[in-house]
């Protein structure tokens, strides 16, 4: 097997007296949807915080492309080219989608304006809109602060926010949870679009068909610890249920 | 009862507390006060509130009396609120002299040594009618604020005395919160509504300076007649440069210094005179420099 | 195990490391002035020139942890005192100085409805029409004050019965100060009112999240009105209170005790985005403060560096806090 | 059919130039769990606040028991008997899980104290222990603020908080969509459970097998109307897939 | 529909019924005193009365947005006044009233620096260690006006240079104070780079969701320190024009400036939890109070009255605002 594209061994995650990460490993390879699953708080989005700069590990190694790598801010795992669809989404609330979508990156206008720091509101709304065409979200007015939109709408944003960006790796803490069966469909065709394009992706996902439906590999975590790894392909819906509730360990895991 | 402060302090220490810190009239009576204090041999100290208020004033007093000086000099910042800790500096043997301002009740203090206010009030008055001449007109005083009880005496005075002269109607007083950009906007704001107004009383050094400038804003400086209260550095110059027609300057550095005479006789058993009135006068332009001696200091 | 666990119950509550800054600094002070600072008149003195302050700040703990902000204490506080004086006069003639308990008493209810209704006009305001608390509490900020002064014709009010001051203002009970038990009595009870009781886990509540709150069936609007309408009453105390250790109804003097109330509070620990808070870290927040200004003047600091030295301390005081909390949640 | 336990009609609701309810109607019956679906954006949880007190219509009726009522705040409609799982969850979240699930309906202490407002902090604790367990949630320190939870935690408890306290009425706006596999079996359990009791349950879910496992009936929401109306067990998730996109329409619905 | 759509978007704006409020309020004191209060005088007054606490408001403007508080802007504007007084007489023999342009610029570049120095630290202090902006800033409240204090020795400065205070402080430019021209040009570049550029739109991120803000590789810690940078910065500028105005850097008489100039922010329509706001709104927010003030000197309302006066309308208009917005979103 290539080199994995990033392997973060036994990483330890302590919130005060609760233990999230116990010595968690996870790996991704370029060009593969790997799924990421694990009962309610075995701490998946606590692993994804930790390779994706928010929170820092209390022990453990991250390799990105066999390097050893810090992540201590979103900015560092951004420049590494890594995006991330967090459960909670992190959006700002009271801006338009256009200015989610862009935000940290703005568009500036062309010329002397630009460099002054001038935005270019209208090209961001543009080409927001056709993002959200793209995913088949449907927004009724594109100014209205997202934290108008439904649920769905907002989950909609925060997903196409990542793929516009990302270059390496996209960490995808349950995009499809709030969205409707046009959407989550779309959204699939894009992590696969997104996996064509060499890229790796990160799914955790509480639904079990979609993750067969569109992972390569799966990653089980238990109790803060990763317990078993799947080939897709070969797997079944009730394999996967055993290892996340302990029914069914593997050795090397 | 609260005040039961057991053993005894330095007799050989005296402490000013002004009403408030940073104000050239206080500044120059700790000058007058450091001076007199220190050649009699006295360790000195000054702790002054942040604001001529009691109850800043009151933590201060029992702060010091915690430490037991000889004497305390103290200006009080409310002739009753201040009664309840000073007497608590009486009842554990430090010599109380009340300086500029005095207390209602007259048991507590050995001596007190102070001016007028409402006396000022009246001489400012006096002064502004005879700057005016025969000429008739709008008077305003900008007060600072409702309450405080020197400035609130000092435009009573000025209320009663300026009603003696027929030609000056009085339109009353504007508070200030000691703002000096409120007293600029109710200066220029009386011009509007009045604009015959030839006379203003600001009753202290920040209501005399945003008057100064909302009558320069107006290009109105000298066609109204400003008097000004005390005789702050800044205030002199501004009677040179004839921002200023008046001001009415007490005698701060003499009130130091006479404190400090009356604590040492207290402290030593001689005679001391319960009450010490000192002088008030009225600057203008044209006696500016033969008053010298009235000027206020920003340092010793 | 079991005083491991109690021990480290102690570490983790919020209020320990605050509480450590306060015995620090009197410990310093008294190191450097111990025959001025550890004696009982000191203890008293600070004490007592703190209780008015702790009365507001315990009714202003309620007010931010709902997420609120009141302004208007400071003001209230000062039209009470003036009602009620400018009552008990009336009713003795014209100075009630020699009047009797039966006047005092019809002082203290002046002093508290006076103080309830500024309170209700807030809470109305800003429950029924959802203004925000800062404009609607800057408004009677300056309309307490005005009313005030409009009522005393703009001068302190005197004619404090004597019976009044001598026993609540300046008596003590077992050399503990009339003043200081009434303040501790109103912060024991306002720290088991928002500890313990149903209503304040409402007030937790509506400050976490209003929304939630409201769709949970807690009655929002009628529970920030009584919030508001208990900090006004505790004002309206507090101005009876500064009423008799004065021995005068002061108007001027009270433009700061809103900031300081607030600072007071964040402070101990509540934040300003509601929520979360105590009222054992508000009275820590109070003395911290009161604790530096009393020190500085008995070690004769320089008037310029105190308030230089007050704010270095408190950040530095905060700073402390916050990281051993976070070393503690780390952990 | 017996007389629907609640009848909505012709509901409108507009924000600002946004029309989120465009005549709405929504009926359920007691004893059974109709299911609301819809595509992003269609109205649902909308129609859910209207119907719950949060939001108020701009115009249309509301029966209850057949008879109509103003819900015009949340307190009216618990008085109802209604209780509701809001897909924003609407916890508190600087409390712990107990707090919020007795969250305007705290236990006090018995005898005086109680009269007094003391509250019974360890029978709230001891009883919410319970509930959790009863929905397979674990939690690592039920002494946590809620705001500290795994996402799936925290749904958890609302969708206790829901159960415990209704007597006629359960809206679950996407109860299911943060829970893992053995958590979302139990919460179907309990919405079986409920509706047996003789409650009826209001189900918003974007799973469709998951809605015709435990739907009787289904009600499909479209651009702020109802468009379709079906049996559960007779029909399929490509006829509820065509309802939602505008495929396929109903007359009478 | 070109037209009617700009109408739309008008009426849209959140700005347009507190404009509105302003108006009326000009309007009414217009019709009640004509002579005095429609005059060129009158006009020009209050906006030179306004120019400084506006410029200070445009940076508590950028700090409310981001959800933090600025309580020292005040005592940096003393600070900065007399540090630039005191730099400007060093140079010029120790009484800089006869100095020419060179001392003025190096007067305002001490201001402008002073500024900044307190700027820096209240944003480091709050960005980096997450200290609560209100015991930060309260901090530096206390200690810039000591710092003041110190350095002046307690008192006021001046020796102002005749050419600054007659041209900045006194001069018109086509009728036009040159005063509000400097506050007007601060505020419209003020307004354009909040509501235009980046660094705009990141003020706003960080005060409607910080965590999001910096999951999105805003960089929030350095974004904050430049925020309240440039609060200190307007405020060194504020404390430059006042010393041109008045011709003296006062130290006292700036207590209560902080609470003015968030009371404008926020009567502008910005929360104090962040996140939305503009500038225009703080310019209508200043104007205000500032009308009402003018105002009821000119018609003659008893001094008493004011404050309660100013109360009324202030709650009034924000009420009037509030109801016509909510009523607007309903449609
Ligand atoms: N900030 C925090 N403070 C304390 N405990 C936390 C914090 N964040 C997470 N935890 C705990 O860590 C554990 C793992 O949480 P995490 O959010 O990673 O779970 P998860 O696998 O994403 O679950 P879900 O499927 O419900 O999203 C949980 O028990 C949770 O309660
Ligand atoms: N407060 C609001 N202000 C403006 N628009 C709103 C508001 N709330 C909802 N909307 C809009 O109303 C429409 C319906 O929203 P609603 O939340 O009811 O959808 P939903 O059917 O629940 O969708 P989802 O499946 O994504 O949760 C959406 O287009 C949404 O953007
Ligand atoms: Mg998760
Ligand atoms: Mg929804």
């Amino acid at each position: 097997m290539a080199l994995p594209l990033l392997d973060a061994r036994e990483l330890v995650k302590h919130y005060g007296n609760v233990e999230a990460l116990r010595g968690a490993s996870f790996t991704a390879h370029a060009g593969e949807v790997v799924a990421l699953v694990g009962d309610n708080g075995a701490g998946k989005s606590t692993l994804v915080k930790c390779l994706s700069g928010v929170a820092r590990p209390d022990s453990g190694t991250i390799l990105f492309d066999g390097a050893p790598v810090a992540l201590d801010s979103p900015v560092s795992a951004r420049e590494l080219g890594i995006e991330t669809v967090y459960q909670d989404l992190a959006v700002a609330p009271d801006l338009d989608p256009a200015a989610n979508l862009f935000l940290g990156r703005e568009l500036r206008r062309p010329g002397l304006l630009g460099r002054l720091g001038v935005l270019d509101k209208r090209e961001m709304r543009r080409r927001a809109v056709a993002s959200f065409h793209e995913l088949g979200v449907t927004l009724p007015d594109v100014d209205v602060p997202i934290g108008a939109l439904s649920g769905g709408q907002r989950q909609s944003v925060a997903v196409a926010r990542s793929v516009v960006w990302a270059s390496r790796l996209v960490f995808m803490d349950e995009p499809t949870a709030a969205l409707g069966v046009v959407q989550r469909e779309r959204v699939l065709d894009v992590i696969r679009r997104v996996r064509d394009q060499g890229m790796a992706v990160v799914l955790i996902s509480h639904n079990m068909p979609e993750v067969l439906a569109v992972a390569d590999r799966v990653e089980v975590l238990r109790l803060g610890r990763r317990v078993a790894r799947f080939d897709a392909a070969a797997t079944t819906v009730e394999e996967l249920v055993g290892a996340m509730t302990g029914a069914l360990t593997q050795e090397d895991a | 009862q609260i005040g039961d402060t057991g053993g005894p302090g330095d007799a050989k220490k005296m402490v000013l507390i002004p009403g408030v810190a940073a104000e050239p009239f206080y500044i120059s009576m700790e000058c007058g006060f450091r001076e007199a204090a220190s050649a009699a041999g006295y360790a000195v100290d000054v702790q002054a509130p942040a604001k001529f208020d009691a109850t800043q004033q009151t933590p201060i007093v029992t702060g010091v009396l915690a430490d037991k000086p000889g004497a305390v000099l103290i200006a009080p910042t409310d002739d009753k609120a201040m009664a309840g800790p000073m007497r608590q500096l009486k009842d554990a043997g430090i010599k109380v002299v009340e300086v500029d301002t005095k207390l209602e009740d007259t048991s507590i203090a050995s001596s007190t040594i102070s001016s007028d206010n409402e006396q000022g009030g009246r001489l400012a008055a006096r002064t502004l009618a005879e700057l005016v001449g025969g000429k008739a007109g709008s008077v305003l005083v900008l007060n600072t604020k409702a309450g405080t009880s020197t400035t609130d005496a000092r435009a009573a005075g000025f209320e009663e005395e300026i009603g003696k002269h027929p030609n000056l109607r009085y339109v009353g007083q504007q508070y200030t919160d000691n703002e000096p950009d409120q007293a600029a906007s109710k200066v220029t704001a009386t011009l509007s509504a009045n604009p015959d107004l030839i006379g203003v009383f600001a009753t202290n050094l920040n209501t005399g300076e945003g008057a100064a400038t909302g009558l320069r804003n107006a290009g109105r400086t000298g066609a109204v007649n400003l008097v000004g209260f005390d005789a702050s550095p800044k205030q002199v110059e501004d009677l040179r440069g004839g921002a200023v027609q008046a001001l009415i300057a007490q005698d701060p550095t003499t009130i130091g210094r006479t404190g400090v005479e009356q604590a040492i006789a207290a402290l030593e058993g001689e005679p001391v005179r319960r009450d010490v009135e000192t002088d008030l006068v009225a600057l203008t332009k044209a006696d500016l420099e033969a008053n010298s001696k009235y000027f206020y200091k920003q340092r010793c | 195990m079991k005083p491991r666990a109690g021990l480290r119950r102690l570490a983790g509550a919020n209020t320990l490391w605050i509480a450590v800054v306060l015995l620090v600094l009197i410990a310093v002070f008294g190191a450097l002035r111990p025959d001025a600072v550890l004696t009982v008149f000191t203890v008293q003195t600070t004490l007592v020139e703190t209780s008015v302050l702790l009365v507001l700040s315990v009714g202003m703990t309620y007010v931010v942890v709902t997420a609120g902000i009141d302004l208007s204490v400071g003001s209230v506080l000062v039209f009470s005192g003036v009602t009620s004086a400018m009552a008990m006069n009336a009713l003795h003639g014209g100075d009630a100085t020699t009047a009797g308990w039966g006047v005092v008493l019809v002082g203290l209810l002046v002093a508290l409805v006076s103080g309830a209704a500024w309170g209700l006009v807030n809470g109305l305001l800003i429950a029924r029409t959802g203004l925000p608390p800062l404009i609607v509490t800057l408004g009677s900020f300056g309309a307490a004050l005005g009313a005030g002064q409009l009522i005393s014709d703009g001068s302190n009010v005197a004619g404090v019965p004597d019976v009044l001051s001598d026993t609540l203002g300046t008596g003590t009970w077992f050399g503990v100060p009339n003043l200081v038990l009434v303040a501790a009595a109103v912060t024991a009870v306002g720290a088991l009112v928002l500890g313990a009781t149903a209503f304040g886990r409402h007030t937790y509540a509506i400050g976490s999240n209003e929304e939630a709150a409201r769709r949970a069936g807690i009655p929002v609007t009628r529970h920030l009105v009584r919030v508001y309408l208990l900090a006004g009453v505790l004002a309206g105390l507090a101005g009876f209170m500064a009423l008799a250790y004065f021995r005068v109804a002061s108007i001027t003097g009270h433009d700061t005790d809103n900031l300081n109330a607030i600072a007071a509070v964040v402070l101990g620990g509540t934040s300003l985005f509601g929520g979360a808070g105590s009222v054992v870290g508000t009275v820590l927040g109070v003395f911290i403060p009161a604790v530096l200004r009393k020190g500085f003047v008995i070690v004769g600091v320089n008037v310029y560096w105190q308030p230089i030295a007050v704010a270095l301390v408190l950040v530095a005081a905060v700073w402390f806090d916050q990281s051993r909390r976070k070393a503690r949640d780390r952990r």
